[in-house]
């Protein structure tokens, strides 16, 4: 659907370059980055808004590179929905058709179609700055589905709502991108989101895409250190592998030895990566062959609310209900043991 | 308690400091009224003058002259300024900020030397008044001159004030709006325009207000058709102050009274 | 790849649009470029006319007179100004909004009318012109005269770019102040004043310049002592303008050098 | 040490009113609320920035509702910090002390002191605008701190500061709060926060004080609806007591029976609430009589990144860690039991 290779923009402090990327048709893809990092650039690019300095794009296989956006046929959805302020929800809505002199029966018909497609035909007399977020941002989607593109472009579409609003517009985006087929690329700097909404993830830092996969391989199988960071593994520890035994091996990380799954050599500098949710807090041992078990001691507890976040002598940082924190007692000081499985353990060379 | 009465938003003390910041304002603000009240005041003491004034026909001849180029300036300004307005906002480009600068002349130069220059190449053998004289269009001591030192004398105001009405324009909207499948023209046409309106109404108004009270580059430039202004001044060398105020009096007051109405469509629209 | 060359920002296409605003925008920057370059051209034909006014001291004096005049008028705009505009900015009272009206006026009658209201209250029988004559000081034709027709026209400038000076100026910095306890006054000097400076500076820039600009209520106002703008206007009209360009673009130049030079120690700051 | 007497003031679109408080000498107290209830407006009536338009105001002993904030002797450090831009960090700090025209020697010393106590010494020629979001709130309690006011107010100190910054900033502040005896009020919508940092809190809503108590007390027994929606008890079970026994009742919730501790008597119609990670979703009954264990049916479970949240068809909704949700195999329409201990209900009759 989408092909772009050696994409590259400098556009104010902002830089991408480098950007090879293939999304296929129909999927829901999510870009994902930290601020800055041209994600929205990218989008825009891709959009047109803007021609790059070097590299070239194709959308269904025709070179867009040197197109005005108004010939690529890409829907674009920005952060804040930006909707014509001069225009109700209806007017916004027919926008495009209405440039493009469809006939003025057809316009009327598909426009409510698709404000009843998204239950927003009691708006469509209002102004966008009488509507709430999740309003918005349905016009926003209208406006751009109506012309039928085969792709759509969002800009952190749920930034703007408020949690139990982009709870519900998650499913019913989710419900749109299932009913209309519509190719979806989703910029977006929050890992959760990412998680909840995408087929695939591009991982983007520092202007270019650094790594590209489904869900679960990206959250749990970052390429690098800075991109493990920023996707919240908070336990990076540096070893070196010590014994391999058919495939299980043993990291020594500074005199404790963990078990995790690896094809390196013996004698490999590694970092492994843990995800602090993946490690169990208890007040026994629950050694096994698959099963690491440190001892430690609790060195700070932090109530985040419904999680607590544990701190052990250890160096190691690990997430657990508050709930279960209660009912072992936890508390500073005390002995504990912090067990987690040899496969949630991502294992890099260094 | 406070008891400056100033104190109505409730800030706790402060008082003193209030207080002759107050009466040192108040020096400026009684400047300004008694000089514009003593001139009303005055004339009550004369009202047949006020009232032969607005009868006399040339007095209303010079009236109308100063409406009716400050109008047309305007509309020039309008036409000109607005893409013009749309291209600083919008484009980068080399000497953007040169003509940038060059359009605020105007504002930063003393009228008087607006008017030797403008005369200068509005004259018969002026850069701009000779092809025109090859017309057989004369453009100094002519209505079409007091409309081109108008223009000059008014062009920042328009440029500046529609500039920053399109700057305030979302450019993501355009970029929405194009990838709707609207051309640049489009988009401007239904977008940028529409969006900006206010603004660029705004200064119009400026502009329009600054035109019709020129006096220094008109005085040069185009003596005559005799514009109000210099019917006021022209009354006042010839025969003092009194018989000049009525006009100057009328003149101010249907000054105000257009602009009001000028802007009546924005009040509305804000309710 | 578009052809455009003012596309620097590289946005794809749209260049008709911007080709046809580009040429219609054209048309104002060569309409003030040329009469402005035309001025200078042609006194480079004449260049010992301008070394002749260069070194007339009637001349050196009119220039003389229209600085030191917008001087005064500024540093009185200053003391009076600011405290009015530090008030309108913090507080709130009934007829605040009348207040900022008034202080606006003068921007909004033409200039003529202006000088006709000031030549009303500063003759010798005017309401402020009496209390004057009777301590022996004429205002009308004076240098004082021209002071105050300068203040009436500028006033509004500086009033305003130091009231918004004011207001950027966060208001819980001056909450923070009390609290660290410094009085009202001490919180003036040492945080509004410093932090709005540079509004103010600005304001102060600006009816300075619109001072030395000012012609038409200086003319009915205060003929002499002669200033710059007058005398250009008189050698005009009686010797034309071969005899007034010399003078008029000395006058310029001085003014754009010192404007350029006041807005010096601006532009190092901001580096 | 502060003592409030039906404080009443409008300001804007902002209204507090019939606000009575009593804070102790040296206690850190928090008023917790919604965004737009009246804090800041509260914090800003004791610092004395506006006048009350009714009641009084006592800060140890002394009436200061008449008196101007530079009488007050109350150190105030705004959300953004509020520096003074123009001035070097060690310039803000030393203003209060220069307005005072105290002796110059001292001035410096004192100034000094306070930078090395804060670990701030090496940034005294630095303007606010080069700081970062932490050094900057540590020059703002500087500032305010070197004055040795009796009273600190501070106004969501830690919203500016990303999370790692928040973290250390608020062990900080706690420290300085032990050594310097200050007594602090901290103004905050954040329940997290809130947990972490005070002695007792207030509750905030719409321009009123609706709670008082310790951390405890607030989040565990919320004295009504409202409050307990905006802090966050999802469960909120309206039933019927339908049966005593010795203090532990039976509430009947629409045929599901559960236990709680209350003294109410057989008949009552009640609200019980209940904090979603007070829930443990587990494959096997856990019946006892001080445990309620309800059978569901898994509706729809939402991944939040650490915690994953489950909607039971019994309308309960619960949080636990994504770990023990994987660990579990729960999925949608998992037959699950939902357990609770029956101390964790806090009950309120209607």
């Amino acid at each position: 659907m989408i092909r772009i290779r050696d994409l590259e923009r400098s556009w104010r402090e902002f830089r991408i370059e480098d950007v090879n990327l293939a999304i296929d048709r129909g999927e829901y893809f999510v870009i994902l980055g930290p601020t800055g990092s041209g994600k929205t650039l990218l989008l825009e690019l891709i959009a047109g808004f803007y021609l790059p300095d070097g590299g070239k794009i194709w959308i269904d296989g025709v070179n867009v590179t040197d197109l005005a956006p108004e010939e690529r046929g890409v829907g674009f959805v920005y952060q804040d929905y930006a909707l014509f302020p001069h225009l109700t929800v209806r007017e916004n809505i027919e926008f495009g058709q209405r440039v493009k002199k469809l006939p003025e029966e057809e316009i009327e018909r598909s426009a409510l179609e698709m404000m009843e497609l998204l239950g927003i035909e009691d708006l469509k007399d209002r102004y966008p700055d009488t509507l709430s977020g999740g309003e918005r941002q349905k016009t926003a989607i209208a406006r751009a589905l109506i012309l039928k593109p085969d792709l759509l472009l969002m800009d952190e579409p749920f930034s703007a709502l408020d949690l139990r609003t982009k709870q519900r517009m998650q499913d019913e985006l989710k419900k749109i991108h299932r009913e209309s087929g519509v190719t979806m690329v989703h910029v977006t700097h929050d890992q959760t989101e990412a998680m909840v909404m995408a087929d695939r993830i591009g991982v983007m830092m520092e202007g270019r895409i650094v790594q590209v996969g489904g869900v679960r391989e990206v959250f749990n199988k970052p390429l690098n250190e800075k991109i493990a960071e920023f996707l919240g593994v908070e336990n990076i520890l540096e070893g070196i592998i010590s014994e391999v035994d058919d495939g299980l091996s043993i990291i020594d990380i500074g005199g404790i030895e963990i078990s995790a799954l690896t094809d390196l050599e013996v004698g490999s500098r590694v970092n492994a990566f843990l995800r602090p949710e993946e490690i169990t807090i208890s007040k026994v041992s629950q050694k096994t062959s698959a099963r690491n078990n440190i001892e430690a001691k609790i060195e700070k507890i932090m109530n985040l609310g419904a999680v607590v976040r544990i701190e052990l002598d250890s160096g190691l940082v690990a997430l657990t209900s508050r709930r279960s924190a209660e009912e072992l007692g936890l508390d500073r000081g005390a002995e504990v043991y912090a067990s987690f499985k040899a496969t949630a353990v991502h294992v890099l060379e260094k | 308690m406070p008891s400056n009465p100033l104190n109505l938003i409730k800030k706790p003390k402060g008082g003193t400091l209030f207080l002759l910041f107050t009466a040192m304002g108040l020096v400026l603000v009684l400047f300004i009224t008694i000089t514009l009240l003593d001139m009303f005041y005055r004339q009550t003491e004369d009202l047949p003058a006020l009232f032969s004034a607005a009868r006399d026909p040339v007095v209303l001849t010079a009236i109308g002259v100063s409406i009716a180029a400050t109008t047309c300036s305007t509309l020039i300004a309008f036409t000109f300024g607005v893409p013009l307005a749309y291209l600083l906002a919008r484009r980068n480009f080399p000497g953007k900020s040169l003509v940038e600068g060059i359009i605020d002349i105007p504002m930063m130069i003393p009228h008087v030397v607006a008017g030797i220059a403008l005369y200068g190449v509005l004259m018969r053998s002026g850069v701009i008044g000779a092809p025109f004289d090859m017309l057989g269009v004369t453009l100094v001591d002519a209505f079409s001159g007091i409309v081109l030192a108008m223009l000059f004398m008014s062009l920042p105001y328009l440029v500046d004030t529609a500039r920053e009405g399109f700057r305030s324009v979302d450019e993501r909207l355009e970029n929405v709006s194009r990838s709707l499948g609207a051309s640049p023209w489009q988009t401007f046409r239904r977008v940028s325009f529409p969006l900006a309106f206010s603004s660029i109404y705004n200064g119009c108004i400026l502009a329009w207000a600054r035109g019709i009270s020129e006096f220094s580059a008109v005085l040069i430039v185009a003596y005559f058709p005799r514009s109000a202004p210099i019917l006021i001044y022209e009354r006042f060398t010839s025969y003092g102050l009194s018989s000049s105020r009525p006009i100057a009096i009328l003149f101010v007051v249907i000054c105000l009274v257009l602009f009001t109405l000028l802007r009546l469509p924005e009040w509305r629209r804000k309710r």
